[in-house]
């Protein structure tokens, strides 16, 4: 049977996702929006994280969508150690946590983890002082390009040209016409950390291998994770995953390693797609393809799915 | 040991005594030779098992603590001013957590215009935020609050902000005795946290909480600082029993048995206040008392009514105030002994760290002129500013 | 009480001398009080310390306006920074300099020149008058011991730079001995 | 330890929220029918067997097999696999190599003597079978396991039938097909060779249930004007002299022509040339794409050097000469007429290949039994004849002719027998939904070439092996999409953010209608389609 499958009854190349006495990091109960990619993102990464490290792990958790529908009084989704303060002092909080643990000489391995506002907006300089100091903490950041909880607003990891309740396609403007400035994986090998990585729902094998490498290295690690969002994205809840796999195709999410600061792999596509065919299944690019569409305006975010493919060797760029 | 230190060495000599097990700091005036000194303390060995973090915000140095806290380590901070507001969202956080972090805040006024130098307004912009707060009168209290803090704040899972006048205390040399390690350790005993991060604890912390439980949980947060007033008492108590010296408690009176009009301040200001009214009942008719608040947060009311309810007139001296309403001390005071047909006067000094001399306070004391006023306010000034154009006329004092 | 102010400019060790001074009193059993005139801490700038020493407890913290000595650091700051303001009749003013200073006065003063920049350059090495001064205000006032000095160098410094500083102290004492 | 209030939790708790309330539409897990067993004409489960192959449990396998069809080794060589036309891994990246993983499997199974377990009972009832062709052989086989005593007449020598007297050696060994039929002599099943039934009203009354299995063994005559001094052979004949009397080789001259366009013409053109013919031409009056042959047995007869000729009738035979009618065929259509050419071919021998009619004298008799103006018995749906307690199937009955055709109607007519005999009537099942490729997300199927093999030998009556090793089963297997039927990938389970599907010790997967939210991920995400989304039921 197929290895891209999650599982198989022979074993062979599985995931932790497909086990059956997986950990359930965050487990039923919780009050994510169906087909919510983060909630399963969360859990993808925490129960990699806890079966490599025995279960020795402690979160930190940026205030957000994953924080509010997986703890509210008095029910608790967590099956692991955690603890939310706010919204931008994840990456701090869990600096103090991995100290707390060194002074104890304890051997718990620190995650934090946030959404893309919690992470390149509000977070960024606790991220970066975190960042900056080494610290033996694992940052997860679960993009899913705007700030969701708020009612989907543009964040600095929103695409450029989408839709959000902040950047509306009215008149001349085209949703996010601010263009997609920042790109917190490049920002985070600036600091020369030793681990960054990129990894997307879309391929949960590919994000199990990264979050298992990145628990054990000492210092400050950064895994970016694509986590496509049904409610700010619309798009029907059962194409979460397809969307996430969409998005690695065209180029748009490049999955790659770094070390030090230097990428030191990349995921080749083997058929590279348009970005056309990613964005026309969400309602936040609708504009770009409706009547009253510039025509082939969806072509910027083309050339920008093109960088992707040039600078991280992803393959022959097909679509110009 | 007795010695003669900067107050700031003393304080860090008194926290490393309490063992915390994660130290942040971010420099800010004139909180940071604080700081300075445990990183030194930590690094030559006589600090074990700490770790030292350099961090690059106050609102980073809070959320360390918060972590290792959580954690369920010993933990400690120091801030001043700007830096206090601008972990002002975690202060809440922490206090809203029950995390029983000990911070020092070298007190210092609050921007714009940018000024340095000590006041109370930093303190006080916190006054609700649910932490317990204390101020020192010299550096000896100072020290010594330090060390009840970590019982008190421990004891009842709320942070502590021991509050040290910026300049006035954190850099002054005078004599301060450090107690031994022993003497701290039996005092302070090891750290039993309340909630930790491990396997064995896979809590939650820092849930949601819906309107339908939200003012219970802030209700138990009030009741706690309620009954810190008998912790803060009690550990008062034990340190006199253990270290013979009378630091800490709710409040403190000086000479108040009988006077007729009793000053009431916090911090540093109270030695030259002493001094004042030393003076003032040496040679005058009237006979002067001082009362120092040491716990502002939980704010004693039975015992300062107790205090106060002699008196014929209260002169509240602070060093913060609301703008366009009046002294905060004062107000609270006034609260206190509504009903008791007392005067309670306001004197706002040393604003800004505006000098606050023995001969102005005399002066003030002996012959209050207003119910609310500045003290040293340069007049000349103001009606100069009050002739330029820019200056609204209307509400014209 | 006995109220010393000083004068200088940052990087010359004015507060430094404070401290030194305020240990020297202590290490004698006395009280002493110091403490900068605070600010942000910038090279060259005019800066001033403070120190009180007393028999009992000190409570006040007022900045010293009427002090029984000022010891003046950098003799170019005697006229911007007011030095001798408040200075009390047949107070103390010691004066980093090599050469005498005239200065016109309506009050009687005893005021001591000593060459400190260049003692301290000859025998430590930089340009770091305060210990200097200290040994010669101890010689000038009695109200501290030598020996305090010694030890309060001994405490704020290490190494060859205590034993030199502490030579320099012995030095200016003694010239400031041999010139009363 | 004392927790505070509210905000600091137990972990966990949140099972208490039973988030299943929030669904308008839930997933179920379904059995959808894979196309290949769709159209195997037997009914093989073939999923089931591949699945058991998968694992290298062979035996399994073959007991999985034999469930629907007691030939495994003969089918894996002679049957044209409608499976693999209809397997949806062509729409992928080539059909899975069904044919061959079923030979293969068949031959370690005689290679190793596997045997049929006996019938568990006994009913005492006794059932006749007529010809002990693959139709009675099958239907032999499923009686006998079902408890009832078997006998077959057959008329031939050997039995077998077509596939003893119309599939050459070089494609089905006789050692297996021997064998394959051993296996059901040795279930007890009594066959008696060089039995003739003339009439059916002879023999019917001595047994419980009878089953017409005679097939179709008369060639069909044509109205070609044929000379005397012509050489001229039916295909069927030449089949059977071949196989009766191997020591008598047929002479068909250097230049034979083949007429007919169906396998039994392939096969008669490449036996031609195995006798020794130098030059082997099919005449065929269609295109070469409407030849009913199957396609792999064109391509193996063209690569042989057969040469095949379209579009042309033989109008007649004279000697050596014989002069060909050029015809044009119109597909959209179906008219098929003759241009007016001609063309003149010289040959040695002509072989007759256009088709096999049934022999009905045996029901002549036999008042009831009613032959449709093609010639065919007809039959109910229950393959009872208008007697009861006869039936008829195979070649006999309207229908496709071809081994599989024929084992599938003795297995549904032993059924049928079974019910009769027991007082009742056949139901069939019903069959599930058919998982199309539709249905499918393939994203999760590597691409994995079909392993080809070369079955063309040498010229002559061997055949080649081919068959796969057991790794090349294996991983031949492995290409399975699984289509409608879950294959434990726990996609499903993996994706679920809500975990709402249990995994059970043993790799079951179970929806828990608790907490599932109806976001429809595990459907979508489910590579063989077992998963539908159905609008849920309001409690």
């Amino acid at each position: 049977m197929s290895s891209l499958t999650m599982g198989n009854r022979f074993g062979r190349n599985t995931t932790v996702q497909s086990e059956n006495n997986r950990p359930n990091s965050l487990t039923s109960g919780h009050r994510a929006c169906q087909g919510c990619g983060e909630a399963l993102a969360a859990r993808c990464s925490l129960d990699a994280a806890y079966i490599e490290t025995k279960g020795n792990i402690a979160v930190v958790n940026a205030t957000g969508c994953l924080e509010v529908f997986s703890c509210a009084y008095p029910e608790n989704s967590w099956n692991i150690p955690w603890v939310h303060s706010l919204f931008g002092n994840a990456a701090a909080v869990a600096s103090g946590v991995a100290a707390a643990f060194k002074s104890q000489k304890k051997d718990i391995r620190v995650i934090a983890q946030g959404g893309d506002g919690g992470t390149t907006d509000i977070g960024m300089a606790c991220l970066s002082g975190m960042f900056e100091r080494n610290d033996d903490v694992l940052y997860i950041c679960y993009d899913n390009e705007a700030y969701m909880n708020t009612g989907v607003q543009r964040s600095s990891a929103t695409l450029t040209f989408a839709r959000t309740a902040t950047t509306l396609p009215n008149g001349q403007y085209m949703g996010n016409d601010i263009r997609t400035g920042k790109n917190v994986p490049e920002i985070a090998m600036a600091h020369g950390i030793p681990y960054v990585a990129s990894a997307s729902i879309g391929d949960i094998h590919d994000l199990e291998k990264k979050v298992k490498k990145a628990i054990h290295i000492k210092g400050a690690k950064y895994i970016q994770i694509h986590s496509p969002c049904p409610l700010g994205w619309g798009y029907p809840t059962e194409n979460t995953i397809q969307l996430a796999k969409l998005a690695i195709k065209c180029g748009l999410y490049p999955l790659f390693e770094a070390e030090n600061g230097v990428v030191v792999n990349s995921t080749a596509i083997d058929n590279i797609i348009s970005v056309e065919s990613y964005l026309k299944g969400q309602k936040r690019f609708a504009h770009l393809f409706g009547k009253n569409a510039q025509v082939n305006s969806w072509k910027v975010i083309q050339e920008l799915a093109n960088n992707h493919i040039r600078k991280y060797k992803l393959g022959e760029v097909v679509y110009e | 040991m007795l010695q003669q230190l900067e107050g700031s060495q003393a304080l860090a000599k008194a926290i490393a005594l309490c063992r915390p097990q994660v130290v942040c700091a971010y420099p800010i005036t004139p909180q940071t030779h604080i700081v300075e000194g445990i990183g030194e303390l930590v690094r030559n060995g006589t600090l074990k098992n700490c770790e030292f973090l350099n961090v690059e915000s106050e609102m980073a140095a809070i959320s360390v603590a918060i972590g290792s806290e959580a954690a369920g380590v010993r933990s400690y901070t120091a801030t001043s001013s700007q830096g206090l507001l601008y972990m002002m969202e975690a202060v809440y956080n922490a206090s809203g957590l029950e995390l029983p972090i000990v911070m020092t805040l070298g007190n210092r006024t609050i921007g714009s215009p940018i000024n340095i130098w000590n006041d109370h307004s930093d303190a006080m912009s916190v006054r609700d935020a649910g932490w317990l707060m204390l101020f020192a009168e010299n550096n000896q209290e100072a020290v010594d609050l330090h060390i009840q803090a970590f019982k008190i704040a421990e004891s009842i899972k709320c942070p502590v902000m021991v509050c040290v006048d910026g300049f006035v205390l954190t850099h002054a040399y005078e004599q301060v005795n450090i107690p031994e390690q022993n003497e701290v350790d039996e005092f302070l005993p090891k750290y039993n946290p309340h909630i930790s991060m491990d396997k064995k604890h896979s809590y939650a912390i820092g849930a949601m909480v819906s309107p339908n439980d939200f003012m219970e949980v802030r209700y138990l947060a009030h009741k706690r600082q309620l009954d810190a007033l008998d912790v803060i008492s009690n550990v008062r108590e034990e340190f006199l029993s253990k270290f013979n010296r009378n630091s800490g408690g709710l409040i403190r009176g000086y000479n108040i048995d009988g006077a007729d009009t009793v000053i009431v301040a916090m911090g540093s200001v109270l030695g030259t206040i002493k001094d004042a009214v030393d003076n003032l009942n040496a040679s005058g008719n009237e006979k002067f008392g001082v009362l120092s608040i040491i716990s502002y947060r939980p704010f004693p009311q039975n015992e300062i009514k107790k205090a106060l309810n002699q008196a014929k007139r209260v002169i509240v001296v602070e060093k913060a105030f609301a703008l366009g309403k009046g002294g905060i001390l004062s107000q609270e005071i006034e609260l206190v002994l509504k009903g008791l047909n007392i005067d309670v006067i306001s004197i706002i000094a040393g604003i800004g760290g505006r000098i606050i001399t023995k001969q102005m306070l005399m002066e003030c004391f002996e012959n209050p002129k207003d119910k609310f006023q500045f003290l040293g306010l340069n007049r000349a000034t103001i009606e100069k500013e009050y002739q330029s154009p820019c200056i609204s006329k209307v509400g014209k004092e | 009480m006995f109220q010393v102010r000083l004068h200088g400019r940052g990087g010359q060790g004015v507060v430094t001398a404070a401290e030194m001074l305020s240990i020297s009193a202590f290490l004698e059993g006395k009280h002493a009080q110091a403490f900068p005139s605070f600010g942000s801490e910038r090279m060259g700038a005019p800066v001033q310390a403070f120190c009180r020493i007393s028999e009992n407890e000190i409570r006040s913290r007022e900045p010293i306006m009427n002090p029984d000595a000022v010891i003046i650091l950098d003799r170019t700051v005697i006229e911007p920074a007011n030095a001798f303001s408040g200075l009390k009749e047949n107070g103390y003013a010691l004066i980093n300099s090599s050469t005498k200073i005239n200065v016109s006065l309506s009050k009687s003063l005893k005021i001591k020149c000593i060459g400190a920049t260049e003692i301290a350059l000859d025998l430590v090495g930089r340009p770091i008058p305060n210990a200097v001064l200290l040994g010669s205000f101890s010689a000038l006032t009695n109200i501290i011991k030598i020996d305090s000095v010694i030890k309060a160098i001994n405490t704020k410094f290490s190494g060859s730079i205590a034993e030199k500083n502490v030579k320099a102290a012995q030095i200016a004492y003694e010239q400031t001995l041999g010139g009363m | 330890m004392n927790k505070p209030f509210a905000t600091v939790l137990d972990p966990g708790t949140s099972l208490n929220n039973k988030t299943g309330s929030w669904r308008t539409i839930r997933p179920e897990y379904v059995h959808r029918l894979p196309p290949c067993n769709v159209t195997c004409p037997a009914g093989e489960n073939i999923q089931q067997w591949l699945s058991l192959a998968q694992e290298g449990r062979f035996f399994e396998a073959w007991l999985e097999m034999i469930k629907d069809n007691p030939f495994p080794a003969t089918m894996g060589r002679v049957c044209y696999h409608t499976c693999e036309t209809t397997c949806n891994r062509v729409q992928f990246d080539g059909a899975v190599n069904i044919n061959l993983i079923e030979r293969s499997i068949g031959d370690i199974a005689i290679s190793k003597n596997w045997k049929f377990s006996p019938p568990e009972k006994s009913s005492g009832k006794n059932v006749l079978i007529i010809g002990a062709g693959p139709s009675g052989l099958s239907a032999a086989y499923f009686l006998r396991k079902f408890g009832h005593n078997v006998t077959i007449y057959e008329s031939h020598k050997l039995p077998g039938g077509m596939a003893r007297y119309g599939v050459p050696k070089y494609r089905l060994p006789r050692h297996i097909l021997d064998a394959e039929i051993q296996r059901i002599i040795d279930l007890g099943v009594n066959i008696k060779c060089n039995q003739k039934v003339d009439c059916l009203n002879d023999v019917k009354d001595k047994f419980d249930a009878v089953y017409l299995a005679v097939g179709a063994s008369l060639a069909s005559q044509t109205d070609i004007e044929i000379s005397d001094d012509s050489k001229t052979v039916d295909a069927i004949d030449l089949f059977k002299n071949l196989e009766d009397y191997p020591d008598e080789v047929p002479n068909l001259g250097q230049k034979v022509l083949v007429y007919g366009g169906g396998n039994t013409a392939i096969d008669a053109a490449r036996t031609a040339l195995r006798l020794g013919a130098k030059s082997v031409k099919i005449i065929y009056r269609r295109t070469i794409n409407n030849m009913p042959a199957h396609e792999s047995e064109i391509q193996e007869a063209l690569s042989e050097g057969v040469e095949i000729h379209c579009l042309r009738t033989i109008s007649s035979i004279k000697g050596e000469k014989i002069l060909l009618a050029k015809m044009n065929y119109d597909e959209e259509t179906n008219n098929l007429f003759k241009t007016g050419e001609t063309e003149l071919v010289i040959a040695d021998s002509v072989i007759f290949a256009i088709g096999q009619s049934v022999e009905d004298s045996i029901v002549k008799n036999t008042k009831g039994i009613l032959i449709s103006n093609k010639g065919v018995i007809e039959i109910n749906k229950s393959m009872q004849t208008g007697v009861k307690g006869v039936f008829a199937g195979g070649d006999v009955i309207h229908g496709k002719r071809t081994v599989t055709h024929a084992i599938g109607y003795g297995k549904k007519a032993a059924k049928s027998i079974d019910a009769f005999l027991n007082g009742k009537e056949y139901e069939p099942n019903l069959k599930n939904e058919i998982a199309n490729f539709k249905k499918l997300n393939t994203e999760y199927y590597k691409s994995d070439k079909r392993k080809e093999v070369c079955r063309l030998g040498e010229l002559n009556f061997e055949e080649k092996d081919v068959s796969y090793s057991d790794e090349q089963i294996i991983q031949e297997s492995n290409r399975c999409f699984s289509c409608g039927n879950c294959f434990h990938c726990d996609n499903c389970y993996a994706y679920c953010p809500d975990n709402a599907i249990i995994k059970h010790e043993d790799g079951t997967l179970e929806f828990n209608y608790d907490y599932c939210k109806g976001c429809g991920i595990c459907a979508k995400e489910c590579p063989c389609g077992s998963i539908r989304m159905v609008t849920d039921d309001i409690n």
